[in-house]
């Protein structure tokens, strides 16, 4: 039932403090005065407790089970983190507050944005992106300003391997760049020998996503950076995988000029069913004066202010600060887990990948050979060939074991792609039961097929019709 | 040992040996091992993080409500404790993108719902399930309207927010768009006369703020008629959309807005959620997920993304544009609160609002304060002050109120003027109070 | 799965700050310290919130749906009060600080119970008993301490009509009173004449509950106080059931010396699966003398104190004040609804109650004929002998609807009794409802009893068998 | 109208006409209507509210965790945040007592597991899933000896919290029981040669705490000797059992206490939880709800309520006890606390807060002050003072203490006393302030 269905006329949910000014339309030209109300809801308390109490119910989410969802990184989000965004003393400050009424916030995001730089190798870096997409766009506009303060208008392609995140290719065509798709190797890996052959001086940058979407770490990296930067080019690091590599690798050290995070994946905040999350963009020294504005600083004095004196910044990216309690979430992830803990996690969360990769290499193959970081993929058009069976058909199978499905048909790659990421905060005995269940798919597809075809069966509805919903698009409640 | 992490010795050694590998590093075989210890402390407990923590949060200072008199894209609102434990629901919070729609019903209802309240809200025939804020709203909805018809000028109010300015001139930036800034007029409405001039083959949109970054309620019957076959944009506050006739009623193509007002705190400025309305046959050029009504197999009803080919996971580089995680928790919120607040809710509180702005303008006139425009306003309206008015707003400060803000922070050209604010949580007292502060600081 | 089985050694889900002291074991005796440490299960912290999370998901709650259990006023729990409750300057404090540093503890503790003697009509009363029994007890030896401080030691009698609720009786005997049970009339009512028969100088007290748990009123409450009062007895009020009558009726007013209340009930504080509950007990001033100890009060300079100076006192009930967060949580409820919107409450309460009842006598004989207050008793004898389907069939297969079972087989006076209590709270849309499913089930009774007799068949597990349960007990994990 | 109530004018019109009655009057007929209007403000906002209970709420003071050196059975240790988050859940805690098995098994498995735990704890056979708090329970297991033996001479330890013989002797007041009090020795132990002495033909129960009202621990092997056949009754403290040998180990008959050490706050004393734990033959005399395991009809193992004949819902005033609303939620809060705390982690905090307490000790005694008994202690222990004590102890609370407690509120014979307590949230450093604040305040 909608909450629209759940209405009924003169029911509230709500009542004010008593009027100390009487309402009179006073200046209020008539045509501006809302003749018809809108048509929300008219609900008491508890109507609105159960409708969404119910929708609740219908949900998967982390707290419940098992969501190997690949390039998503759902590990669990610490109770703790949840908390201390909702203090007071960052829910309830307006961002136009005088400056030193606001130092604990702006304390928070310096120290914040000092540790991802540790952790990234970077040198500077805004906090102001509000999730990944948002971080590459910004990070691939300051690639442009930095080209362009050079004078060096001619480059204007941005090379994306064929297996990046759609939203490479989407945040570089939107920074005004030709997008050129780079070809992998059979292996999954950047092809050196193609990027070479791409590589001009109307490159502007290569974007790299490092472990790639097939969760292979570059093993070329050192050249790919070294040619790269001699053909006169920037290199990106699409950091939202960082959490195979903490304490191990820092793409700074490696040549990487611009890196954007997801803090939604890698430092814990929640995903909220699609944000709000936080897409920090951290450069290197040389492109500081790119950042949009204001970048938070620390005076002499040891006071923190935003800055907003980059008479070369690209500008703002949105309104305010950035999504500061998301912030709030991963600086207290960064204490609790520290310098041991987040190698350690890191570590874990390859552990893990390598682990359920090996246990399910008996039912699948593997998208590729070599050693995963935090994530593999499966690939499975043998399968499919042999069962008729298709990927998709797995996922759905699987929510009726009441595990989440991986992320399927990406990356776009590899053919029938199921791709698995189990993160950290998983224990041995889950994965081995999703491989047991796995394995028992694998075997329903082959003597019951139509079981998988048709499924989920246990879920609040049914297989759904997308393709009529977007044929005949219904998008609101009439 | 890691609370959140769960492996036992033994188990790492069990995992290794199933591997085939002997020791960790082995995992780590691809990666040049160039890493030092990272230079930061070690892992601290929960307890000691919550010390630290809470010490940052109480170094800032949090004004009573009653006692903020200031918006300008953020609003301080009574929130229901309700709306919180509500969007608090693990279910929601831990929740993905809902990819996988069978177990994801919760999610998809709720902004399927929420997408019809911003429609009934708007006016506007659809809406997409969120994006960032109200700023990045706008500027996505300047690049949709380059899409619709390929020009390439935007005669962009200058009563529009200063920082969604700012964030439409950045998103444009990979495109050859120009913005034409429009001044106002003595109304403090944007000046029409000025912007029919500026109107030529080359133009893409036209950009307003209702109400205006000034506080002022924008004509829009006029806006329409002057705008002609432009794409007409509208940049909404949402609370006051149920007490002014929607910009859909006066054919208005896109409206955006930030929802921070229906239920989300302060928060700093963020995360708020920037909506997203537009007319169907835009459908198809409006960024963001839309969810879609469609049945199961039973013939159940059940919810859906769709429109999907729109997104960057499947049109890459030609996808109306790069979102992907976007704010669905804060819109879901935004939900929470309307369904809450129901539409009589919505225009007690924007009747409030207005009632207690206008008391606070009439009182600072009564006081020999000027205000600086005639037109009609809603919760926000700017007065003259002196020159040096952040002297006497730090000092208001102090006596613990966000007084109105200096306007000169957002152009020079604002010299002498502040723009104030009342909301509901405001009254006759915390009004008075103000003002017999300001007398005092002014003397 | 048990949270035992989920348990892996070695496992952890907590870190401790760093210890500033080393313990060594100084003083202990070797005998003394514990040799094999506890099974206690060992989890990580996302083990444990899945664990809890999976089990939250089997329950039914007010905020899921509808919940009519009679006696038990299940009303909606306003977000907040739960809110109010968990601020830390209630949470935080200790019983044994200074005085002056809780004063808003017993300022609310003072308002709280100036609020309840007002609505009760009752001149004092104590905060300190823990539940509704609780506070029955409290109140009996209240009535026992009264007679002995008159040297009326032959008062043992504790008169209880049959109808009461199972702890009236208990409370009487604990409280040392010999219990006598007086039988109702057919109406359900308190037979007047059987009073009489009963009444005499051993009568220490009739505890009465009023309405009563027909959910009738005791027409005849004048006359009762009257008689019973004329025997040298006491009038005892089980005012767990006040929902109904709250600005319409003052139990003080009429006559009752003693009531004690159930803010887990009326006050909206909710139920936590069976408390923390509050029953808080108001007397009339003659019986002051003998509250339970210690009692909060104002002083003359307007701070509040805990008397501990009532050398008749009972003694204590309980360690410290009682359930102060429950009482903060009634407070707040008392300040939201206001004397409007109590009465108010109480009236849409009996409404609900009547309303269902009209709507369910299509269906079912209810017990009795008069109005009732906030709930009603349906008779399933005749629907019984005419389906073969037992009224717990009934309340199991409601389940398979998701809604939550009335009470079933009490009072103990109605045969096959079923006992619905809508509460105020609840709209019109959710009692047709509710008639609307009762009308299937009594269809489906009398088509197809099989699957009534064998529901629930859509809840986490099927029926469960508590008879071997009770005859083979296994109390614990092993 | 009222937010939390749905009925509209047309609604209670329709209603009323369905039931056949002109007006809600009409409802009340049976009922004299004497009341005039109640004499209570009308009712307010939840914002208004929200002011007036955080007005009061910020009255209190609340002292820093790591200041607090005050017990006496409220004790101050960390809780993480994931034991509210979970005990919090509404399905929790809007639920009620599990009269329907099939759609309860959260709240009876949790209890099932709950029991397990504290018949770990304890050490004995079986646990009730909660009792109001650990005084009511102590009164219970006196009450249940009672019924055990039907003998009427309680024998019990002058070293039990004051509160909880208090209680004892409320609840004992309609039966003819007699409390002996047994004084303890100079090592702070109960006297047990006293107490042999005191053993005759009528003696029911021997009550002792462990560790004692005075921080001591009892040796209950030795305890168990005296008492002979009689009931032993331990009131224990749950954290001290990860570190004691637990009761049962000794032959206890009955082990209660208060949870509100795991993971309760200190709630200004309510609600916490009591536990009781009893050996299998004695389950049929023991107060309070059990749940068992079962299984349901197709064979899956679920939870319910047994032996409910010994309860008042049947038994009415044969009933083992009155008691019918417990604290389930409270012992669900345990639950999970135990379950994040595990082994390991209950013991370390035991170990902390030992060796903080003695630390404290010796610092006391270094610098002058005198213990009171010779005895092993826990967590508490109990040391000389001036007379004046109580005006110190005020002082220390105005610096931020809450000091070690004049134990002369408890009674008139220990002045010149005080009880100290450290847990696992005080400090060396803490420790440190508090020695030198009561230095200065000393002189
Ligand atoms: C590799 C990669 N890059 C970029 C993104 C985009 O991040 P966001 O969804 O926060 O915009 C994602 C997230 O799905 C990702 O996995
Ligand atoms: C009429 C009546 N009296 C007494 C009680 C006992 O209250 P409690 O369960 O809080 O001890 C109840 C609660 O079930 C009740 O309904």
């Amino acid at each position: 039932m909608t909450v629209f269905e759940r209405s009924v006329a003169g029911r509230r949910g709500f009542k004010l403090p008593e009027s100390t000014v009487p309402f009179e339309k006073k200046d209020l030209p008539e045509h501006l005065v809302r003749a018809k109300k809108p048509r929300l809801p008219q609900l008491s308390e508890v109507d609105v407790v159960r409708h969404y109490t119910e929708l609740a119910s219908k949900n998967y989410s982390v707290d419940k089970g098992f969501y190997p969802l690949g390039s998503c990184t759902m590990k669990y989000n610490p109770k703790l983190n949840e908390f201390l965004a909702s203090l007071e003393g960052f829910t309830e400050i307006h961002p136009y507050q005088p400056i030193d009424s606001i130092q604990g916030a702006l304390e928070l995001m310096y120290n914040l944005k000092q540790a991802l730089c540790e952790i990234t190798g970077m040198d500077e870096m805004t906090l102001q992106p509000a999730a990944g997409a948002h971080g590459e766009l910004t990070g691939m506009l300051i690639v442009r300003a930095y080209h362009l303060s050079r004078n060096d208008a001619k480059r204007t392609v941005a090379l994306v391997p064929d297996s990046a995140h759609g939203t490479n290719p989407a945040s570089a065509a939107m920074a005004g760049f030709e997008v050129v798709e780079l070809k992998s190797t059979k292996d999954g890996l950047l092809d050196v020998e193609e990027l070479k052959k791409h590589l001009s001086d109307r490159v502007a940058v290569l974007m790299l996503t490092n472990p790639n979407t097939l969760g292979l770490f570059e093993k070329d990296i050192l050249e790919i950076s070294k040619l790269v930067h001699e053909a006169g080019a920037l290199l990106y690091y699409d950091g939202a995988n960082l959490n195979a590599i903490m304490g191990r690798f820092r793409p700074g050290d490696m040549g990487f000029d611009v890196v954007h995070l997801n803090l939604h994946k890698t430092f814990s905040a929640p995903h909220g069913m699609g944000g709000p999350g936080s897409g920090p963009v951290g450069v290197k020294q040389f492109l500081a004066r790119f950042l949009p504005v204001p970048l938070v600083r620390k005076s002499e004095d040891g006071s923190y202010y935003p800055d907003y004196d980059l008479p070369e910044s690209i500008g703002r990216m949105r309104s305010f600060y950035g999504n500061f309690t998301v912030l709030v979430k991963a600086y207290a992830y960064i204490l609790t887990m520290g310098e041991d803990g987040l190698k350690h996690a890191s570590e874990m969360a390859v552990l893990n990948a390598n682990y359920l990769r090996k246990l399910l290499s008996r039912y699948f193959k593997i998208a590729s050979e070599r050693t995963c970081m935090h994530e593999f993929v499966v690939d499975g058009s043998e399968f499919v060939k042999k069962t008729g069976v298709r990927i998709l058909d797995v996922a759905k199978r699987l929510l009726d074991y009441g595990v989440h499905a991986p992320t399927v048909y990406f990356p776009l790659i590899v053919h029938e792609a199921m791709m698995i990421e189990p993160t950290e905060t998983e224990n041995k005995q889950t994965l081995d039961q999703f491989a047991e269940i796995m394995g028992k798919i694998v075997e329903e597809a082959i003597k019951d097929p139509g079981l998988v075809k048709s499924a989920p069966h246990n879920t609040p509805v049914k297989r759904l019709d997308d393709v009529t919903a977007t044929k005949n698009p219904v998008y609101r409640y009439q | 040992m890691f609370p959140y992490i769960p492996h036992t010795e033994q188990e790492i050694h069990e995992m290794l040996k199933t591997i085939g590998l002997e020791s960790i590093d082995d995992l780590y075989r691809d990666v040049p091992m160039t890493v030092r210890r990272l230079n930061l402390p070690k892992g601290l407990d929960e307890f000691t993080v919550t010390r630290m923590v809470k010490q940052l949060a109480e170094k800032n200072v949090v004004v009573e409500k009653e006692k903020v008199f200031a918006g300008a894209g953020i609003y301080v609102h009574h929130i229901p404790c309700a709306v919180k434990a509500i969007a608090s629901k693990p279910e929601f919070v831990t929740a993905y993108t809902p990819y996988q729609a069978e177990v994801s019903q919760g999610t998809l209802q709720a902004l399927f719902e929420y997408q019809t309240m911003i429609c009934e809200l708007t006016g506007m025939e659809v809406a997409n399930s969120s994006m960032y804020d109200g700023a990045s709203a706008l500027a996505e909805a300047v690049l949709m309207a380059h899409r619709i018809n390929g020009r390439t000028k935007v005669l962009m109010s200058e009563a529009v927010h200063p920082e969604y300015v700012q964030t439409c001139k950045t998103y444009a930036r990979g495109f050859d768009l120009q913005f034409v800034p429009i001044a106002v007029d003595e109304s403090g409405s944007t000046d029409l006369k000025l912007l029919a001039n500026f109107i030529d083959a080359e133009s893409c949109a036209v950009v307003v703020q209702q109400p205006n970054f000034f506080g002022i309620v924008e004509d829009l019957k006029r806006v329409r008629e002057v705008a002609k076959d432009l794409v007409l944009i509208v940049v909404a506050e949402p609370i006051s959309l149920s007490l002014l006739e929607p910009p859909g009623s006066f054919g208005a193509d896109i409206v955006v807005g930030d929802g921070q007002p229906l239920g989300i705190p302060p928060n700093f400025g963020g995360p708020t959620v920037g909506f997203f309305a537009t007319l169907e046959k835009y459908v198809r050029k409006m960024p963001g997920r839309i969810i879609g009504q469609t049945k199961d197999a039973e013939g159940r009803t059940g919810y859906v993304m769709i429109l999907q080919t729109r997104e960057q996971h499947i049109r890459r580089e030609k996808a109306t544009s790069n979102i992907c995680t976007n704010h669905a928790l804060m819109a879901l919120t935004n939900a929470v609160y309307m369904s809450l607040m129901g539409p009589e809710g919505l225009r007690e509180i924007a009747e409030r609002s207005y009632a207690n702005a206008h008391y606070l303008a009439q009182r600072l006139e009564e006081k020999g304060f000027k205000l600086k425009f005639k037109g009609p306003f809603f919760n926000e309206f700017v007065f003259v002050v002196n020159e040096d008015y952040e002297k006497l707003w730090r000092a208001l400060f102090n006596e613990g109120f966000l007084a109105p803000l200096p306007l000169a922070w957002f152009d020079g050209r604002y010299r002498a003027l502040a723009l104030a604010c009342a909301t509901e949580v405001n009254t006759k007292e915390s009004i008075e109070q103000l003002l017999n502060v300001m007398e005092r600081g002014s003397k």
